[in-house]
């Protein structure tokens, strides 16, 4: 079988070959590895040897030749055997020839509109004019260089004096607020949306108004956010049957001039558990558990500016109806604005009263130092089983909520327990 | 489609006509109902007919100070012909609404004359044909409240409407209510020569414009003879066989008159709902609307006087151009917060925004004021009844309201209007040069004084 | 945290020397580390601490040792080779270039060359021409090396314990002038990541970017100029190869302004790189003023203190081209 | 007695033989497929060398190291690498030995203690002292063994080597092929003592020449060396041949003449092994043959599995860069 002689590739940059001479004639006898032709490549001179042993079948490129690498310049073989008309490449070349690897890059389209051509500004000054369809031609410049800066943009872009003011004060970048004003102006609602997006990501809503926070509610506010975070807290909902504790109530307050309110009782019913078991009223310390003697009992009071939490002091020496006074004249003064520090420092327990909002259970925030706050809910009405006849009782929860560091599971429903049992039976918070 | 247009619109006062201009100014095919005359009340029977009597009274106030200026004249003889006064109305009125139907003719609205109601099927019945509208814009006004007192139906007891078609002035006039409406007559009519009182059943005249007007409007109706009766009701109108009319109040006093005039506020005109009363949404005796103006049939808008947004002729011309946008397929909404109030006496008064008392319950405010009495304008005039005053918001200077009282307040306050509107804030007011001597510095003196530095004021 | 001061260069001590103790097949080598402690005394007592099995001193002979370390690193050793100076590197730029970082890309992942060359970068001490260059952009030119240049004894620590455990060939360019100065590191073990940019301030008017002993200097500038009512953000690259290219990006969009401070000389330095690469990311659509770069003047490190002084980078200069930039 | 030496000379002869024959068939066919444009880059043929490689190699331990030349084909060969995964990388395919990113001239599988040829010459000899010192300090029965050219010994890095490796008395052999072109600079026109084992000398290591065609001799001269080696520290051997092949593929051969390589040719060390065993009635012709046509068909397969490897994807151009 007829073996084809090509122009080798002899280095790594070599494109073409010159046939400088054949050595053999067509016809000739040659053997495998005899000198058949000299090439030139743009470095050397080299010999081209016979690939096989034979006779040189056809020459298809003549001395002076310039020929591409790899191509068939002549075959070698038995004599007569049949060879193509043409030159070609090499065989196994064209098969196996490596597919081109391109990297294919996508074109960018340039991100800026026309319109920005040919006037000298900053990129950033370009993006903007471009994000708020704004004419650089139109744009006074103030750059050193006589360029148009960001701050000449900021200048065009149409915003409110008053959504500047308030953007500045807030930091809010005026070129990221989207105005809905006429042409896009940017208005004061614009800037307070884009403050509240920003506060809490998500979710746009449209600032009606701001009210500054008062020192009170700032005060409250980092207690409550330090007691939420620092404390493991688990809540325990106790139902309390009230029927008993109201009809009593209402019985003594028939004929008393100042009213006593369920929470004088609860209150007082709390204290009076806390006379025997001090177990809740503890604090953390830096290094130890602080047990409390003290029944200063924390009363949290709503005010419009926050929460404030007066103290009953020595509850549990109190009577029902000192404690009543006590509690109506502190909240009468934190009312009116009238607590000395004294008044609201140095609970070691707390109680908050929703009931009147009609809240069925809620877990307050447990108000540091203290190891456990007292919620209570509203009396509803509900259908109970007593002694296998439907009545109509009151019922009432209690939710405490305890510092799971201080005081553990049992203790804690053991306490909610003592203080339902004594609500249950309302004459044994007066013995 | 026979009858079949883009946008129907019932009433053809400022707020209607407005509409039916605007809708055909975006293209479509609009058709009003009127039952009388184009302009609606304001042109017909409000505004304009009283400012034409207001400026009456200014001409004479003006001439029977002119002697003080130096001028020689003599007012002895110094009164009105009532038949002129009414005529030279007229006169004005008629040129307007000749002008509004011109208006309406070359924007191609096609003007029906007809009291038109709503039908159950969706359209729109006028004098015995239905007409067909993918739109309809509810634009039907309000009348005069008449109380439900006792004699409110005698002869000479007027309203609004029947007050400016007298051709005498009356020696004596009562007027049922003090607000912008009983103020403007009692302006008008004491000038021509009335002995006017009004009878307010709150604490103050013109109670919505604030404390601070009312304190200033009330020397002034004082100075031109109109007597006041506060926190009143009026129990009772009489007339006796004489004529005259004795009005019995609520602290069982009588006041003798020979006209009375019932300015007790106006409500909706509600007859356009015809046949879908009962199934349109309301708010009290208002329809109730959302602030694209749409009620609760979706295609039907209601606007003006009718939904009580704000009975204002400005404002309802405002809610017609934005009713006939969204009816034609626009998505705007009616902003009503920088409206002003105005009120035509003798000086004006106008408001915007917030009142002091109303501001100090959401704001940190600071408040400035600028009295006439420093003004170059005003006192080159003689006319230093008056003051500006401006309420902010401290920290940004956002200008929360206006109150003017002034010769020309309902001019003025456009310029606060803008600023409020704009959101431009104090600062920019107060560093912006005005014109010298013009009333109007007095609302950039006011903006610096609320900012702590105004320049033509005692430091403080 | 408890904190405890400590010079740059006995951070670096430590660093080594804890690493030395935690792993068994880490050793250092280098010319005079041992009992004379290293030129600039880095290695301390390390070679009493270690023996000079693992301390060991080599004849002057970077190519030779410094191949030596990346053939032991090729069988699994984790060495560290101290070269003198960073000028010394040329003298063996074939291990540096050719070997150690292309070894595990030619031989197809199935080697690794987990070595750290440490060596002591920078001018400022006289040393003049052949011993004072900053030479990192020529080693950032080289893919499969890693490039650091701390700039506090804390960033020294974390990252040469980062260096010693990564499994590339590491180039760990020390500062002269830095050897000296103090800082607080934690008393606990920590290693810092490399390739993570550190903002050394916070600031939202200019961002300077910068690496090595210029961070002190641009902090210095960047409080005169808060000064002057201009906030200026200073980001301490830490590791040249791979870059933060992220922190910058971020840093310039917010800023707007970009400066490069860097002692090495302008031409072909590492500021090119990154100002190539902010101008060719998101960031150039915010730039509001040219981007800058200061460097060294383009001569060989001059031997007299004021020419010296005079081709560096300053606090003056520093201030004055973000000055320019803000006008 | 004689018997079992001659059994066991057979079985190492047919081996060398088989290294030799493998090396050369290997070459062969990537000149060809070079000729053909089929192959990138250069190649640096070792064709006449294949004595030198085939025994030094087998006087080696499996475990031992190897850091061959850029002329390193034969060497990686001999040392037992794969040669389908060899012609795979040759030809630049995803399955090649170092997944197609090292080439003719970056030939390494530590697997089979190969760690790699190297483009630079002699650089290989420093890298050399820092496995031995590895190996040293970890007590391990293991030689580096660092082959580098004539024209390497007039390289910084082979003085810095030496030195360094017997100064620390590390366990390196280093082998010298000494071919007498670097590259067309025939040794005497670059050296004033051409007898590069008396550059041991002045490095207190022991030195030794041994012809490099013969790979009996080498195998012989290797086996003892590596067990000084193992036990002192390093030593210096150079292998005498030829490169019949040029420099690289556009060598011109100039620089020497066609008697020349022609005599070199007629004593190549295919040919001497065969006679050798042929005279010593050690094999017979046969036996000789049969390992020639297995080793064309090794190679050819070995061509087969390169042709029919994919090249790899643009996406791996990212890996390997660093380390994890």
């Amino acid at each position: 079988m007829a073996v084809e002689v090509f122009m080798p590739k002899a280095g790594m940059d070599m494109q073409e070959g010159t046939i400088i001479q054949w050595l053999k004639n067509v016809g000739e006898n040659v053997e495998e590895g005899e000198g058949l032709l000299e090439i030139e490549t743009d470095k050397v001179t080299m010999e081209v040897e016979a690939p096989a042993t034979g006779v040189l079948l056809c020459r298809y490129f003549e001395d002076g030749a310039v020929v591409p690498v790899v191509t068939t310049i002549g075959y070698v073989g038995e004599p007569g055997e049949a060879v193509p008309d043409k030159p070609q490449l090499a065989g196994i070349v064209a098969k196996t020839a490596p597919s081109e690897m391109v990297e294919t890059v996508e074109k960018q389209k340039p991100v800026l509109a026309d319109e920005t051509n040919g006037v000298k500004a900053t990129p950033y000054a370009k993006k903007m004019a471009v994000a708020n369809a704004i004419d650089l031609n139109e744009v006074p410049p103030t750059g050193p260089a006589g360029e148009i800066k960001g701050r000449d943009v900021e200048r065009e872009i149409a915003k409110s004096p008053l959504a500047r003011r308030i953007a500045e004060d807030k930091g809010i970048d005026l070129s990221a607020v989207t105005g809905s004003g006429h042409q896009n102006k940017v208005m004061k609602s614009d800037v307070l949306a884009k403050i509240a997006e920003q506060e809490t990501p998500g979710v746009t809503a449209v600032v009606l108004n701001t009210t500054p926070l008062s020192g009170m509610q700032k005060v409250v506010g980092e207690r409550m956010v330090k007691a939420h975070t620092e404390i493991p807290c688990v809540t325990q909902n106790t139902k309390v049957d009230m029927t008993k504790l109201l009809a009593f109530r209402k019985q003594i307050n028939e004929n008393r001039e100042n009213k006593l309110t369920i929470n004088d009782f609860i209150v007082k019913a709390v204290a009076k558990v806390l006379l025997h078991d001090k177990k809740v009223l503890v604090s953390l310390g830096d290094k130890e558990i602080i047990h409390h003697q003290d029944v200063n009992i924390g009363i949290a009071v709503a005010l419009e500016e926050g929460l404030i939490v007066p103290v009953v002091k020595n509850a549990d020496k109190k009577s029902l109806e000192e404690i009543s006074e006590t509690v109506k004249s502190l909240s009468a003064k934190a009312k009116s604005g009238g607590l000395m520090v004294d008044d609201y420092q140095g609970s070691t327990i707390s109680i908050s009263n929703l009931g009147m909002f009609g809240v069925h259970s809620f877990t307050p925030i447990v108000n540091q130092p203290n190891a456990v706050i007292i919620g209570i809910c509203a009396i509803e009405e509900e259908l109970a089983l007593v002694d296998n006849q439907v009545e109509n009782r009151k019922k009432m929860m209690i939710s405490l909520t305890y510092d799971h560091r201080l005081v553990n599971g049992d203790v804690a429903a053991k306490f909610s327990l003592k203080v339902r049992d004594l609500l249950e039976n309302p004459m044994e918070i007066l013995l | 489609m026979k009858n079949g247009f883009d946008v129907a619109v019932i009433g053809g006062g400022p707020g209607g006509y407005v509409a039916a201009i605007k809708a055909s100014q975006l293209g479509g095919s609009v058709v009003l109902f009127e039952k009388d005359a184009v302009g609606g009340t304001c042109l017909n029977r409000g505004c304009i007919p009283t400012k034409t009597y207001v400026k009456t009274a200014e001409y004479i106030k003006h001439i029977k100070y002119a002697h003080s200026r130096g001028i020689r004249i003599d007012v002895s003889q110094l009164g009105v012909n009532m038949v002129d006064v009414v005529a030279n109305k007229n006169e004005v009125v008629k040129k307007l609404t000749t002008g509004v139907a011109g208006l309406l003719d070359s924007n191609q609205v096609k003007v029906i004359k007809g009291t038109a109601t709503l039908t159950n099927d969706g359209k729109v019945f006028c004098d015995g044909q239905s007409y067909e509208a993918k739109n309809i814009i509810l634009a039907g006004g309000s009348k005069p409240r008449v109380l439900d007192i006792p004699g409110i139906k005698s002869q000479g007891v007027l309203t609004s409407d029947t007050l400016l078609d007298l051709e005498e002035v009356p020696d004596r006039l009562v007027i049922i209510g003090g607000g912008v409406i009983g103020c403007e007559f009692a302006t008008a009519f004491a000038a021509f020569g009335s002995e006017v009182t009004i009878v307010e059943f709150t604490d103050q005249l013109v109670k919505p414009m604030g404390k601070d007007i009312y304190k200033y409007l009330r020397k002034a109706i004082k100075a031109q003879g109109i007597k006041t009766v506060l926190n009143t009701a009026v129990e009772s109108i009489e007339r006796s066989e004489a004529g005259i009319l004795v009005v019995k109040t609520s602290d069982q006093k009588t006041i003798a008159a020979d006209k009375v005039l019932v300015a007790t506020g106006r409500r909706a005109d509600l007859e356009c709902l015809g046949d879908r009363k009962n199934e349109i949404a309301m708010d009290g005796t208002f329809v109730l609307v959302d602030c694209e103006m749409r009620t609760s049939i979706p295609n039907v808008f209601c606007i003006g006087d009718m939904n009580g947004q704000m009975q204002l002729a400005h404002a309802a011309s405002k809610m017609g151009e934005t009713a006939a946008v969204n009816a034609m397929g626009g998505n705007e909404e009616v902003d009503l917060r920088h409206v002003a109030n105005c009120l035509y006496t003798l000086p004006e008064a106008a408001t915007v925004g917030l009142t002091e008392e109303d501001a100090k319950k959401e704001h940190d405010i600071a408040v400035g004021t600028f009295s006439l009495n420093a003004n170059g304008r005003a006192l080159a005039s003689g006319e230093t009844d008056g003051f500006v005053k401006v309420i902010i918001e401290k920290k940004y200077g956002e200008i929360l309201g206006v109150q003017i009282v002034a010769p020309v307040a309902a001019e003025m306050i456009s310029e606060a209007a803008l600023c409020m509107t704009m959101e431009i804030t104090a600062h920019e007011v107060a560093a912006m040069v005005h014109p010298h001597p013009t009333y109007c510095e007095a609302f950039m003196e006011a903006c610096a004084d609320a900012l702590g530095k105004c320049i033509h004021l005692p430091r403080k | 945290m408890p904190k405890k001061e400590i010079t740059y260069a006995n951070a670096i001590k430590e660093a080594i020397s804890e690493e030395m103790i935690r792993d068994e097949e880490v050793f250092m080598m280098g010319e005079d580390i041992g009992i004379y402690r290293g030129a600039f005394g880095v290695s301390g007592d390390l070679v009493e601490t270690f023996g000079e099995d693992r301390i060991i001193d080599t004849p002057i002979s970077e190519l030779g040792f410094v191949g030596c370390a990346i053939g032991a690193a090729v069988a699994g050793m984790r060495p560290i080779v101290e070269i003198m100076f960073s000028d010394f590197m040329t003298v063996c730029w074939d291990m540096i270039v050719n070997q150690a970082p292309k070894m595990r890309y030619m031989f197809g992942g199935k080697v690794s060359v987990p070595m750290v060359l440490r060596t002591a970068s920078g001018g400022g001490t006289g040393a003049a021409a052949q011993h004072s260059q900053s030479l990192e952009a020529m080693l950032c030119h080289v893919p499969g090396l890693k490039v650091i240049v701390p700039s506090t004894p804390r960033d020294a620590k974390g990252l040469l314990k980062s260096a010693i455990r990564d499994n590339n060939p590491v180039i760990f360019l020390e500062q002269k002038l830095l050897y000296r100065t103090k800082g607080m590191i934690e008393e606990e073990e920590f290693t810092i990541p490399i390739g993570e940019a550190d903002i050394k301030r916070e600031g939202k008017d200019c961002t300077i970017i910068t690496y090595g002993r210029m961070v002190q200097m641009c902090l210095a500038a960047a409080e005169s100029l808060e000064k002057e009512g201009i906030d200026v953000e200073v980001i301490d690259l830490r590791t040249l190869l791979p870059m933060d290219t992220e922190a910058i990006i971020k840093s310039v969009i917010k800023t707007r302004h970009a400066l490069v401070v860097h002692e090495a000389v302008k031409t072909g330095g590492i500021a090119g790189e990154i100002i190539a690469r902010i101008a060719d990311s998101e960031a150039f659509y915010y730039l509001d003023a040219p981007l800058k770069r200061l460097a060294s003047e383009d001569v060989p490190v001059p031997f007299c203190p004021v020419l010296e002084k005079g081709i560096l980078p300053d606090e003056a200069k520093i201030i004055a081209t973000v000055k320019e930039m803000m006008a | 007695m004689k018997n079992e030496n001659n059994n066991k000379s057979k079985e190492l002869g047919l081996k060398l033989l088989k290294d030799m024959y493998l090396s050369r068939k290997f070459e062969e066919k990537v000149q060809h497929y070079f000729s053909l444009g089929m192959i990138h880059g250069t190649t640096h043929l070792s064709i006449g060398e294949e004595g030198a490689a085939a025994g030094t190699c087998e006087g080696l331990e499996p475990q031992d190291l190897m850091y061959a030349t850029h002329r390193g084909h034969s060497q990686a060969i001999c040392k037992g690498i794969d040669i389908n995964l060899m012609m795979a990388e040759i030809f630049g395919k995803v399955t090649g030995v170092c997944k197609g990113k090292g080439g003719s001239m970056h030939i390494a599988d530590k697997d089979k203690g190969v760690l790699g040829a190297n483009g630079i010459v002699a650089a290989a000899l420093p890298l050399a002292c820092g496995s031995a010192f590895a190996a040293k300090r970890r007590k391990q029965d293991v030689v580096t063994v660092a082959f580098f050219g004539d024209g390497a010994a007039n390289e910084g890095a082979f003085h810095e080597a030496m030195n360094l490796a017997s100064a620390w008395d590390l366990p390196v052999l280093f082998v010298c092929t000494n071919n007498t072109y670097a590259m067309s600079t025939h040794i005497s026109k670059v050296m004033k003592d051409t007898d590069i084992a008396k550059r041991a000398i002045p490095y207190g290591m022991p030195a030794e020449t041994v012809d490099g065609n013969d790979s009996f001799a080498v195998y012989e001269c290797i086996k003892s060396a590596r067990d000084y080696v193992v036990k002192n520290g390093p030593m210096l051997i150079v292998e005498n041949t030829y490169r019949i092949s040029g420099h690289s593929k556009s060598d011109g051969n100039l620089y020497r003449t066609k008697d020349e390589i022609n005599a070199w040719k007629a004593r190549n060390p295919i040919d001497k092994m065969r006679n050798d065993l042929l005279e010593a009635n050690t094999c017979t012709v046969d036996e000789l043959d049969a390992v020639d046509n297995e080793t064309t068909e090794l190679i050819d397969k070995a061509v087969q599995f390169a042709l029919d490897s994919p090249y790899p994807e643009l996406d791996d151009v990212y890996n390997d860069v660093y380390a994890l």
